[in-house]
Parts: C-alpha cells; structure tokens; sequence
C-alpha cells in the first residue's frame, strides 16, 4: 500500500471539524453570543465542505478511486468487547462515502448559510446552529463508517439531532409530538437493526477464525492491519456471505443472512421511512424548514439507502433480502406518490415526494445484482441529484413560508411575480424532480427505469413509471397553485423575496440541479467487477420523459386558471378521495396499536399486576406478620404475675425435659 | 493506615467533624460535608491514578489467574479466634464502584445544599451510609463486607422515615425490612460458605481456592444470588424500590438508587458467582429469565407512571434488570456489561432523581401531568434531564449504550453450558426493551419540559443554582466521558473479570464431563 | 443425746411453725395481719439460723428484716390503705398458682431427696468465733476476701436510699404526670416536622 | 423415742425441703396476690427461704468457713434494698393512680 496523502491522512477532519464546533457552540460560544454561534457553525461546515470536495478529487484520481477501492485512512481502537471482537472506529473513503461526504457537506454549509436568514431573530438562533452542528458531525461519522457499530452509533446520534431539531420549537406541542414520534419509530426499526448486527456480530466473530486470514489479507490493501468482525469489510467478504447464507434458520425456512439482512433493513427503512415505518416523516415537517431540507430530504433519510448500499454486497448474496428491498422501495414509491397528490400542506407534499424519491433509491438498489451493478450507480446517482433538487425544494418552499408565513399552498397563489427568484429556482427543482431534460433528475431516473427493465423486474418498471408521472402531477400541482393565479390571502399579496443570504443558496442549488446530471456517474461509482456504463436508453427515456408531461399536463388541466375541476374530480372519488387524504388511516392504525393493545393490554395490566400482586403479595407477608402479633400480644397482658407463672412453667418444662432426658 | 482505609475513614471522619458542630450553623454543616466528600473525590482519584498505573503491567498475568489481583491491600486479624479479618483492597470491579460512589455522593451532597431541616442530622447519617458503601466496594472479606452493607442499609430508614414524603414511614419500613430480609439469606449463605469450606477463616480470597461441593453450591448460590437480588430490585423482588425511591429526599434517592442497589450486582457478581460457579451455571438461565422479565417488565410499567420518581424508579429496575441479566450471561462481555451498565446506571439514575428533586423543589409537585414547558424557564435543568434519560434510552455517546450493547452481546454470544438458543431469545426479548424504553422516557420528559407552559405559577421559576448546576454537570459529564471514551473505562474493569470467568470455566468444565 | 432429741424436736416444731405462718402471710386478706405474719415467720427464721449455728445471721435478720423491713411494709400497707381493702384473688389464680408452686415444690424436693450433697464428715466442728471470722472476711481484701461486694453492696444501699427518696417524694400533680423536667426548647425546631413540607429546601431561589 | 429423734436429727435435706416448700409458699403467694405489697411480701419470703437455703449449706458442706453466711448477708442486703425501692415505686404509684392492685397496673401492654 502506498503512502497516503495528507488529504488522506487528514480525512478525518471532515467529520472532526463540526464536532469541534459543535462542542465549541455548545459550551461556550451559544450562551454569548448567538450572531457568532452562526458564523462559527456554518464556516465550520464551509471548511468541511472544502474539505470533501479536495478529498473526492484526490481519491477519484488515485488508483484506489479508479478501482472503487475503499481505503481506512484513520482509525484507532474505540472499544473492545472481548478479544477479537473490537470495535475500530476510522474513516472510511470509498466511492459511496466520498459521494455522500460532498452531498452532506454541501447541503449542510448551503442550510447553514440560509439558516442565518431563516431563522434570524428567533430566540433559540445559536441552539439552532449547535444542533445542526451536531447533526452534521453524526451524518458525516455515518458516513464514513469503516464499520457496522460505529454506523449504528452515528445512526442513532443522527436520530437524536433530528428529534432536538424536529422538536426545535419545543413550545409546539404539534413539534414536540412529531419529534417524539419520528424518535420512536426509528428506534423501533432500529430495535431491529441492532438484532441484526447482533446476529452479524455473534455469527461473524465464531466464522471469524475460518475466514479471517483471507479477509484480512484482502483487506490489506485497504488499508486495514487489524481485521474486525464488525467492519464492513469483513462482512462484505463473499467466502463469509456465502457461508452464512447456507446456514437456514429453521424458523421461516429462511437463511441466517436472509434474517439478519432483513433486520438491518429493518432499520434502514426506519430511518429511510418506508411503507409501514414512513409515518414519522411527514409529521417531521414540524420542524423548521432549512431542517426539513438538510435532514428530512437531502441527508439522514438516505442513510437507510446509503446503509443498504454499504452492506450491498451482503443483501445482494441473500435475494430474499434484496427482493424484500425493491419490493418494499416500490410500494412505498408509488404509495407515497399517491397522497402526495392530495396533500394541502406545501411542505407535506414535499415529504411525501421525498419518501417516494426514497421508495426510487431504494428499488434501484433492490434490483441491482452484483454481476449487474447498474442500479446501485444509479441509486446512488440518483440519491446525488435528490439531494440537490430536493433540498432546493424545501428551501425555497422555506422562502415562500417565510413570506406568506402559511404552509397551506390554497393560501398562497400569484407569489411568481413577488418572489422572482424564488420561482425560478423552485421552477428549476420541479422539472428537476419531474425528469424533465436537462434537469438532472433525468439523468438518475432514466437510470434507475433503465436498471429495473434490464434486471427484468417489469412490475418494479411499471410502477416507477408510474411514479414518475405522479411526480410530475403533485410537483406541479403546488407549483402552480402557488405561483400561479391570484393572491388567495392578504399575506400572500403582500410577500416580499427573502434576503440575499438565503437566496444565495438557491441558486446554487439551482446551479446543481442542473449540472448534476451530466456528471458520469457510474464511472465514479460501482460495485462488484464489471462496472455498466450508461448511454440514454432511448426507450427508457421516451417513456418516462412522455410520463412526466403526462403529470404535467394534467395538473396544468386541473391548477391552473380559476377552475374547480380538481374539487370536481375529488367529489367523484369521494370515499376512495377521502381515504387517499387521510393517509389510507396509517397514523390512526399505529395509535390504535400503541395505545390500546401496547398500553391498554400490556403495560397498564403489568402496571395493575405490580401494585397489585406483586407488591399486594409483599403487603400480604407484612399483613400476616401485623396480624398475627396483634393476635398473640394478648399473651403480654402487662400483669408481672402471669409472666411469673409462665416463668415457672417454662422452668418447670425445662426440669421435666431434663429429668426425661437424664433418663 | 493505607489509602483503601482512608477512602472509608474520610466519610465517617466528616461525619465527627459535623457531629461537632452545633446545629444552628447548618449551613457550615453542608460546607464540611461537601469538603469532605470533595476530599474524597480527590482521593479517588489518586487511587485510580495508582491503581491504573499497577494494573497495566500487571493485566498480562491474569489470563490464568484465580484470584483476582489485589492493590493497596491492607489486612489486619481482627477476631483471629473466627478467622475474621480487617481486609480491604482494591481490584478493577471495586475501582469502578468506588469511583461511582464517589461522585454519586459528592453530587448527591450538592443536591441536599437547600435541605434545612435538622441539616446535621441528615448529613451525619448519608455520611454513615456511604462510609458503609465504600466498605462494601473495598472489603474482601465476608465479614466485613456484611458489616459494612448492614451499616449501609441501616441509616436509610431513618433519611426516609424523616425526611421523606409522601407515605415516608410505610415506604421506610418496607425498604428496611425487604432488605434485610435479603441480607439474612446473604448471611445465611455467608456462614454456609464458611462452614463448608472448613478453612474457618471468611476471606474471600482463600475462599475462592475452595471446591464446594455440586451440590453445596446448588443450593447456596441461589440463596445468595436472591438475598443479593432483593437489593438489586430482582423480580419478583423489587417493589420496595418503587415506593423507597418516591419516598426519599434527593440525595437518598440518588444514592439508593444510584449506588446501593448496585450493591446486588456487585454482591451477586464478586461472591455469588465467584465463590459459587458450578451454582451459577446451574441457575443461571434460571435468573437470566427473571432478568429478563426485570427489563421488560420494568420498562413496560414505567410507561403507565404519573409520578416522575416512580417512573424512575420502575425505569431503574428495567435497568437493574441488565445487571443482572449481564451477571447471568456468564460470560466476559455479559460480566462487563453488568459491571458499566452498574456504573452507568447508578450516575444516570443519580442525574435523574437530583433532577426530580430539584424540578419538585420548584414546582412542588412530582406528578408529570400537573407539569409542562419547564424548558423554557429552566433550560439547564431541561438540557441534563434529556441527558439522562438519553443515556437511559442507550443513546450511544452516552454510558448506557456501552453497557447495554455488551449485555446485548453477553446474552447473544451465550456460554457452552445454557442452551444458547434461549440465551439469543432472552437477549433478543431484551432488546425491545430498547424501544419501550424511548418510548416513556421521551413521552415523560416531552410532556413535563416540552409544550406551553401549563400552570401560571410555573411563570416564576428559576433555573438551576451554582450548587444544583455542579451537581447535575458533573454527573452529566461522567456519562459523556464513559460513552465516548469507554476503552479507558471498559480496561480498568477487564483484567479482573478474568479470575471469575477462570473459575467459571475451570469448574464448569467439569460440571460439562460429568 | 438428749440435746440431739431436743434438737430435732425444735427443729421439727419451729418449721412447722414457720410453715404455718407463711402460709398465713400468703393467705390472710388483710395485708396487716399479713405483715405481722411475715414478721412471725422472720423471727422464726431467725431461731432456724441460731439451730444452724448462724447466730450472726440470726442477729441480723432480727435487725434488719424485722426491725426494718417489716415496718417499712406496714408503713407501706398504712400509706397505701391496703389494709382497708381486702386481698381476695379469684379462684382461677390461686388455683393455678397453687398448681405452680405444689409442682415445684415437689420438683425441688424430689431433686433435694435425690441428691448426694458433700457433706463434711467432721459436721460438729463448728469453730465458736464465727462472727469475729465474718468481720474479717468481709473487710479482707486478700483472696477469698470480700471487700469488692461489701463496698458495691454499700453503693446499692446508697442508691436504694436516694432512688426510695426520688421515688417515694412529693410529685406534681397528675395533670403533668410524667415530666422529666428536661428542658427542651433548644431543640425546638428539631420537633416541628410536620410544620414544613416534609422535604424542606428553603426557597429563596425559586 | 428420745433415742429415735436423736438419731433423726435433722440432715441437709430437711433443711432443704423446709426451704423449698416456703420457697413454695412465696411462690404461690407471688402468684395468687393481687396487692402489690402482698406480693412483695411473698418475694421477702422466697428470699428468705433462700438464706435458709445458704445457711443449711454453709453449715453441712463447708462448716469450717462463713461464706455462706456472708453470702446471706448479701441477700438480706439486696432483699432490703429491694424492699425499699418496691415500696416507694408502689407508694408513687399509689399517689398518682390510687391503685395498688396489680392487675390493673397494665399501662405497658399498649
């Protein structure tokens, strides 16, 4: 292994950096002074941010980038549970980590930047910038993971910033519930996840003495000297996959990796919020928005994509589990798709375009195989440009709050003319996001649809068509409806563009969203032997690009001028309407089960049953003990005489017993 | 006299010195108690320092020993003619324990600075309780250990049955008698052991050479484990936790729960299966599923909790739970575990009911529905209260996480002698704890800090004062310190966990050919 | 010879008569005549010990029993107008205490009669200067000597004394029966508990 | 019959029986009396029955010393002091209760 470089060497900052800042926000300068504390907090993710960029240079012009070789450039030995199973925490550098080190980075210094906009004046300004602080640091440790415990650890920091800043405006009680609701499903899923690692961990450290001396010299080049049952690398090593692949669980008649496999994405599906676990995620748009954008779009909810991406070649050797994740992706794409269409609330709408988006990484993933890696470049493309579009989404849907200060689209209307330039980048996002040539949301999705028809997976084809039409409808549906038109309330006559400070980072988003899809991707990015290249697909593109103006006509038909053809067409669905609006009743589902059958059948019967057997029992012993003193105090009558008399008794007793005993 | 007498001498030594002081001067009282236990932190820490320092040259030689390695030993005959002996030292277990103790008290001490009636009183005897912890953490002989844990329980009646609230007497004396009750079947299983082992003598250390009997040991170890479990709230043993905790001041709930019930684990741990290894092989699936029940069953009833210390303390026997579940996986991870998850927990819970008192010295009410956006008048108390009870949903960064993840593996990785298949289940079912758990600690404090404010008279509150504020940081820091860097924390313990695993193996493979 | 007859005569007739007056003293319900019975009976005794060549002893129970204690308890019985109240037990108690105490005597006398006592052989040998020997040995602080119990014996007596007088004195009336006199407003606040919220920090800072 | 008396001449154990039973007697006088002074009475007896007791022994097993005298002279010394004390806790008593029966001096059994 050659000598790094100090970019390399150095890699580690790029997490460290907000680390160091957070603690320095959050110890001492926050209570100072809140003007510094933004300042601080976003040059730091600037410096970060530069850093990324000069390490994906570096690493995709070294050999290791060319071959998509990950490389552990730091490390240093965290904790050890016993010998031979020690938890390194490092830095990885692989194509998948650079690539999102520059998407967090990025969007993190964007969202800080008009932060210092958004959220001038509000009291908790320097707690603000702490906590994205922290939040950046943990999605970096993430993503630089060189193993599966320190992942789970940033997996869990990265949940617990977004809860502090979901519940940012902690006198919300409408906050304060999405905050603990988006912590507690995800730490349900996460459950899972953990048994999952449990399962890898046990298995891979008895399996470690077999295939340890083979891994480990495959993971010399890497840069590893001190192999771990935990570290990706080992657990990606096919001889290991391949073992424990065969060995079956006897339980569902499926493998011990097809389980583990589907736990761990168990908890990636929490944190990506797929169908049934996505429902923390729209609520999570209590939060303020430049959260929304770098949080709940951009960055943590890939992590369930980009922890499915790490452990690829794990999921590709169970296909169950592989199955389970394009099937799942699928559904919850078009599934999303559907009440993204009938949402009221702007940044609701975008959240559910965000689960579908993610519902789209998710089945690219799912169909790609490591012999055919097609569709984890482009999910990962795709993950790329999302980020991008989407989170310029939120920030101009961000910008348009703070001028209309509603987030219902039906009280906005004709805000093009008052807000031009953010119209014009939200314009740029939604063709983006609608895959519309040349906005790089093409690029990906053709991609991605090209993978599925390639993998032979029709249904997955079909219904990502699909979503993609729906896309184009709901994208503009709020597009129109806001821009568009006349003014539906006071404030929305009388918006004003927001300050430069927040601007600035649209239209670099804007910028983004663009070029994005022109870089070639998968040169960049792949796994497994034979990386695919990627031309256009004319079949692929025609259709999808005939899908999007399919959207996009038809919300022209129903949006636009003053027309009540949707309120038509919403009467003439009626129940099914009704249902799609209520978000087929998930929500009420989940609290049915929380609160009657977790709480009323089993907490409050355990909570009834300790006070009342379990501590009635410890009263009992006491009561018989009182009860039976009280009783036999009658024996101590207080009179000297009849202690005497059983005094002599017990002496006569005693004689007697002697006397008998004598005999 | 050496450095391990006087980490037990400087808490009584304080108690004289405030003995001597009149009580009218009760707020010189609290300065002296805060010194002494300030001194006792220092001291501490000079131990650590010189233990640390032994112990790293020496941890190579343990991977066979039997007998853990002892530092700064002291031993002098004290009744020759029963072989009992003044025999104190410190090895990895004791380090960590003391070191928990110490902080506990000293933060606890700063928890009770508004305590103003019969201030002497009340130090005087949270100074003789701890003097009696210490000697537990420190004594390797039997005797001693006994003396100092009645020592330890004894005072507790008195600093809830007069400064409690609530029902304080009955709760007072249910603690009492339920522990005691424990303590008998430790004693009774003490002079079993010394009966046995014919050497007359109750040194841990010469015990621990002795092959008791299979058949001996069946029926001693559980006798020990459980008179242990009483104290470390073993299900179905628990509930004088529950009502002691809600009754008791701050700083005696703080310690009770942040240090004397680690007694259990520590008792269950150091004698109970050290001595005892063919008993705890034979029982151990046995407590592993009443460990079990504890986390579940503990955390589920937590979420039903009105009062803030009764969720406390129910979350406390969850987490006790992973004690003992730890003690039982009898093996290195799950014996580490146990020993973090001691110390974790017993600064977390600390955090938590100096927290509880301090928000109750405010509010003057303890019920979680009568509360509501405390955060935006207390924002220091707020910010440590969501420490703590992230710590205790095992957010990694936190000391809990290291615990339970070792726990988690403890019971995962199983050992050769239980049937593993259980042991994975058992450790499975053990980790949706998890998720119950972030489910009442969130909902708690979300509705008692998050949200308007409710009540009117909440407008006048204050933030944390200096004292309250060392206190509270203080605990908080140590449960950063040991999540983030839990390598200096977990090598300390590791070297003398070996002997009791040897032993384990040494004659749980024989237990395996017969 | 006939000394010998003569003493076992006397001593036959004088324990009967003890045996006789004690069992008045035990059942006669007027606790004066009682009194004079003890008397009887004490006096009696003290014949016993001269028979047992104990006259010392015999002197001193005259002294000390008779003339002291037996006046006291007349004094006792007069103070305490027992004598106006008649001792009538119920029958349940004197029979069961009349139960106790045949069965015990019967127990102590079946032991007495069945034990070997060592005797001295040479039982005449009385030596004639016993009192003289009983001042010497009482005072003698050598081994055997008996100077530690006579001194702590003189300190119970003085404590006897003092605690008859503490006892026995003038009290207050019965409205404050059972003060000690201890004064206990130093600690006052320690007594006021339940005046304060029972976990009592002061509120200043709130 | 003279010769018959003398050669019964009494022997320790007749002493010793005499003792018992007006140990006896105390005894059942302790038992049966309901006045406090009657039962202090009884306990006079009993201890003096328990002279007796030491004087016989004193003069059968060791007659060439007077420990037992001396030892009966302790007793008489304790039983007057414990006369004294007995009296004045009844007189007190008397004075604050006007009782002097014993069965209802039964304050302590609650």
């Amino acid at each position: 292994m050659e000598q790094l470089s100090f970019v390399f060497r150095n890699a580690w900052l790029i997490p460290a950096i907000p680390l160091i800042s957070f603690a320095v926000l959050g110890l001492l300068v926050s209570p100072i002074s809140k003007r510094l504390a933004g300042i601080i907090g976003t040059v730091a993710i600037f410096i970060s941010a530069a850093f990324s960029f000069l390490l994906a240079w570096s690493y995709f012009h070294s050999p290791a980038g060319r071959e998509h070789t990950a490389l552990i450039t730091w490390t240093c030995e965290w904790l050890r549970y016993q010998t031979g199973l020690t938890v390194n925490i490092g830095v990885l550098v692989d194509p998948i980590s650079v690539l999102l080190m520059i998407v967090v980075t990025t969007v993190s210094a964007l969202v800080h930047l008009y932060s210092i906009g958004y959220m001038h004046g509000d009291e908790g300004y320097g707690r603000f910038f702490t906590y994205l602080n922290l939040f950046t640091f943990s999605m970096l440790g993430l993503v630089v993971a060189p193993n599966i415990i320190q992942m789970y650890i940033c997996w869990e920091l990265v949940g617990v910033s977004s809860f502090l800043l979901i519940g940012f405006h902690y006198q919300k009680p409408a906050a304060v519930a999405a905050s603990n609701k988006a912590f507690i499903v995800t730490r349900f899923a996460d459950s899972g996840f953990l048994v999952g690692i449990l399962i890898l961990g046990y298995y891979g450290y008895r399996l470690f003495g077999e295939f340890a001396p083979a891994a480990a010299s495959a993971a010399v080049k890497n840069g590893v000297t001190n192999l771990q049952p935990f570290d990706f690398l080992y657990l990606n090593n096919p001889a290991v996959l391949a073992k424990l692949a065969s060995i079956n669980l006897h339980v569902f008649d499926i493998s011990l990796l097809t389980a583990a496999m589907v736990l761990v994405f168990m908890g990636a599906a929490g944190k990506s919020a797929m169908f049934p676990l996505h429902i923390w995620l729209p609520d999570a748009m209590e939060g303020p928005t430049p959260v929304s954008a770098l949080i709940h779009a951009a960055t943590m909810v890939v992590a369930g994509v980009y922890l499915v991406a790490r452990l690829f070649p794990a999921f590709a050797a169970s296909g169950t589990a592989l199955l389970v994740v394009a099937y799942v992706g699928a559904f919850t794409s078009i599934f999303a798709a559907i009440i993204g269409i009938t949402q009221d609330d702007i940044k609701r709408v975008l959240a559910f375009s965000t689960l579908s988006q993610l519902g789209y990484m998710m089945l690219a993933l799912g169909v790609a195989t490591m012999e055919h890696p097609l569709g984890y470049s482009a999910s990962m493309f795709h993950l790329f440009t999302h980020a991008f579009f989407k989170a310029l989404l939120f920030l101009a849907a961000g910008a348009v709050i703070h001028a209309v200060n509603t987030n219902n689209i039906w009280e906005m209307g004709g805000l093009a003319k008052r807000l031009p330039v953010t119209h014009g980048t939200f314009l740029v996002a939604t063709l983006a996001i609608s895959g519309i040539w040349p906005f790089a949301g093409f690029f990906s999705k053709d991609e991605i649809l090209a993978s599925a028809l390639a993998g032979g997976h029709y249904v997955v084809f079909a219904v990502a068509l699909a979503v993609a039409g729906m896309t184009a409808l709901y994208m503009f549906r709020i597009y129109f409806v806001t821009f568009w038109g006349k003014s539906r309330s006071d404030t929305a006559g009388h918006a004003h563009e927001a300050p430069v400070v927040m601007l600035l980072p649209l239209v670099v988003l804007a910028i983004l969203s663009v070029v994005a899809g022109f870089v070639n991707f998968s040169n960049y990015v792949s796994i497994g032997e034979h990386p695919e290249h990627h031309g256009i697909n004319p079949t692929v593109a025609v259709s999808a690009t005939i899908a999007a103006l399919t959207g996009i006509i038809l919300a022209v038909f129903f949006y636009t001028g003053q027309t009540d053809r949707a309120a038509a067409m919403s009467r003439l669905l009626g129940r099914i309407y009704t249902l799609i609006k209520q978000k087929f009743y998930i929500d009420e589902i989940y609290l049915f089960i929380t609160r009657r059958i977790l709480f009323g059948f089993i907490a409050r019967p355990f909570a009834w049953f300790d006070r009342n057997v379990v501590d009635g029992g410890v009263n009992l012993s006491a009561w018989i003990t009182r009860t039976t003193g009280r009783e036999l105090r009658y024996l101590q009558t207080g009179q000297v005489q009849v202690y005497s008399l059983w005094f002599v008794g017990g002496m006569l007793f005693l004689l007697l017993v002697l006397w008998a005993g004598a005999r | 006299m050496g450095l391990v007498s006087w980490l037990i001498a400087i808490p009584f030594l304080t108690m004289l010195v405030i003995l001597a002081v009149p009580a009218r001067n009760w707020r010189i009282i609290r300065w002296i108690a805060a010194a002494g236990c300030g001194s006792h932190l220092i001291l501490t820490s000079a131990v650590t320092y010189l233990y640390c320092r032994a112990m790293t040259g020496d941890s190579v030689n343990m991977q066979t020993s039997l007998l853990t390695k002892l530092y700064l030993v002291e031993k002098v005959p004290w009744f020759e003619s029963l072989g009992i002996q003044y025999f104190v030292g410190i090895d990895g277990i004791s380090m960590a324990m003391v070191i928990l103790t110490s902080i506990v008290i000293f933060a606890g001490v700063l928890a009770s600075w508004y305590v103003d009636t019969r201030t002497k009183e009340f130090f005087a005897l949270l100074l003789i309780l701890v003097t009696g912890v210490f000697g537990v953490f420190v004594s390797f002989d039997l005797f001693l250990f006994l003396m100092f844990y009645e020592l330890a329980v004894l005072p507790m009646y008195l600093l809830i049955g007069v400064w409690g609230t609530g029902p304080k007497e009955y709760s007072a004396m249910k603690l009492t008698l339920m522990l005691l009750i424990g303590s008998a079947f430790v004693l009774v299983g003490f002079l079993a052991l010394y009966h046995a082992s014919g050497l007359r003598t109750f040194d841990l250390q010469q015990l621990a050479q002795v092959h008791f009997t299979t058949d001996f040991q069946k029926w001693v170890f559980p006798m020990i484990f459980v008179g242990f479990g009483v104290i470390g709230a073993l299900y179905p043993l628990h509930t004088w936790s529950p009502d002691g905790h809600s009754s008791a001041p701050t700083a005696v709930s703080m310690l009770h729960a942040g240090v004397l019930m680690k007694l259990g684990g520590y008792g269950a741990l150091r004698i109970a299966v050290y001595l005892l290894p063919e008993g705890a092989i034979a029982w151990g699936l046995f407590f592993m599923v009443l460990a079990t029940i504890n986390i579940i069953y503990g955390a589920f009833v937590a979420v039903m909790q009105k009062d803030l210390k009764y969720f406390t303390a129910y979350s406390s026997v969850s987490h006790c739970g992973f004690v003992l579940f730890g003690v039982a996986t009898l093996n290195m991870m799950g014996l580490k575990g146990a020993v973090i998850q001691m110390f974790s927990h017993g600064i977390m819970t600390a955090l938590f009911f100096a927290l509880i008192g301090m928000v109750y010295s405010r509010t003057h009410t303890r019920m979680i529905d009568q509360m509501g956006g405390l955060a935006k008048k207390m924002p220091w108390l707020a910010t440590t209260f969501y420490i703590a009870g992230l710590a205790s949903l095992g957010l990694p960064g936190l000391s809990g996480f290291v615990a339970e993840t070792h726990v988690f593996l403890g019971g995962f990785f199983g050992n050769m002698w239980a049937n593993t298949g259980v042991m994975k289940a058992l450790a499975i079912i053990a980790t949706m704890s998890i998720v119950v758990t972030a489910v009442y600690v969130l909902r708690a404090l979300a509705r008692v800090f998050y949200g308007p404010i409710t009540n009117h008279d909440f407008e006048k509150l204050t933030d944390a004062t200096l004292p309250e504020r060392i206190s509270t940081g203080l605990l908080a820091a140590v449960l950063f310190a040991v999540g983030l860097s839990p390598f200096l924390f977990v090598n300390m313990i590791e070297s003398s966990l070996l002997p009791i695993l040897n032993r384990l193996y040494q004659s749980g493979a024989a237990a395996l050919t017969h | 010879m006939i000394s010998d007859a003569v003493y076992t005569l006397l001593f036959y007739a004088i324990a009967i008569i003890t045996i006789v007056f004690a069992l008045a003293v035990t059942m006669s319900r007027n606790l004066l005549r009682a009194a004079v019975y003890l008397m009887m009976v004490l006096l009696t005794t003290a014949s016993l010990y001269i028979m047992l060549d104990a006259e010392f002893l015999a002197g001193i129970q005259v002294l000390v029993y008779v003339g002291g204690i037996v006046v006291l308890i007349v004094f006792a019985v007069m103070l305490t107008r027992s004598a106006e109240m008649l001792d009538r037990p119920p029958l349940r108690r004197k029979l069961s205490a009349g139960l106790a105490s045949v069965l015990f005597a019967a127990a102590t006398i079946y032991i007495f009669w069945t034990s070997a006592f060592p005797i001295a052989q040479n039982n005449v040998a009385v030596p004639p200067n016993n009192t003289e020997e009983i001042g010497l040995k009482l005072l003698d602080y050598g081994s055997g000597g008996y100077i530690l119990p006579f001194e702590i014996i003189s300190l119970l007596l003085l404590a006897t004394i003092i605690g008859g007088i503490v006892i026995a004195r003038k009290t207050p009336p019965p409205e404050q029966p059972f003060t000690t006199g201890g004064d206990l407003k130093g600690e006052a606040d320690f007594d006021a508990p339940h005046t304060q919220r029972p976990e009592t920090i002061s509120r200043k800072h709130i | 019959m003279i010769e018959s008396l003398s050669l019964h001449k009494p022997h320790i154990e007749h002493w010793l029986v005499l003792s018992a039973i007006l140990f006896a007697i105390g005894l059942y006088g302790l038992l049966s009396r309901r006045n406090a002074i009657g039962i202090l009475m009884s306990i006079e007896l009993m201890l003096n029955s328990a002279i007796l007791n030491l004087a016989a022994f004193n003069r059968f097993v060791a007659p060439a010393s007077v420990d037992g005298q001396i030892m009966a002279l302790f007793v008489t010394a304790v039983a007057a002091a414990e006369a004294v004390v007995g009296m004045a806790i009844f007189v007190a008593i008397f004075r604050h209760r006007r009782i002097i029966d014993v069965n209802r001096m039964d304050l302590m059994k609650d």
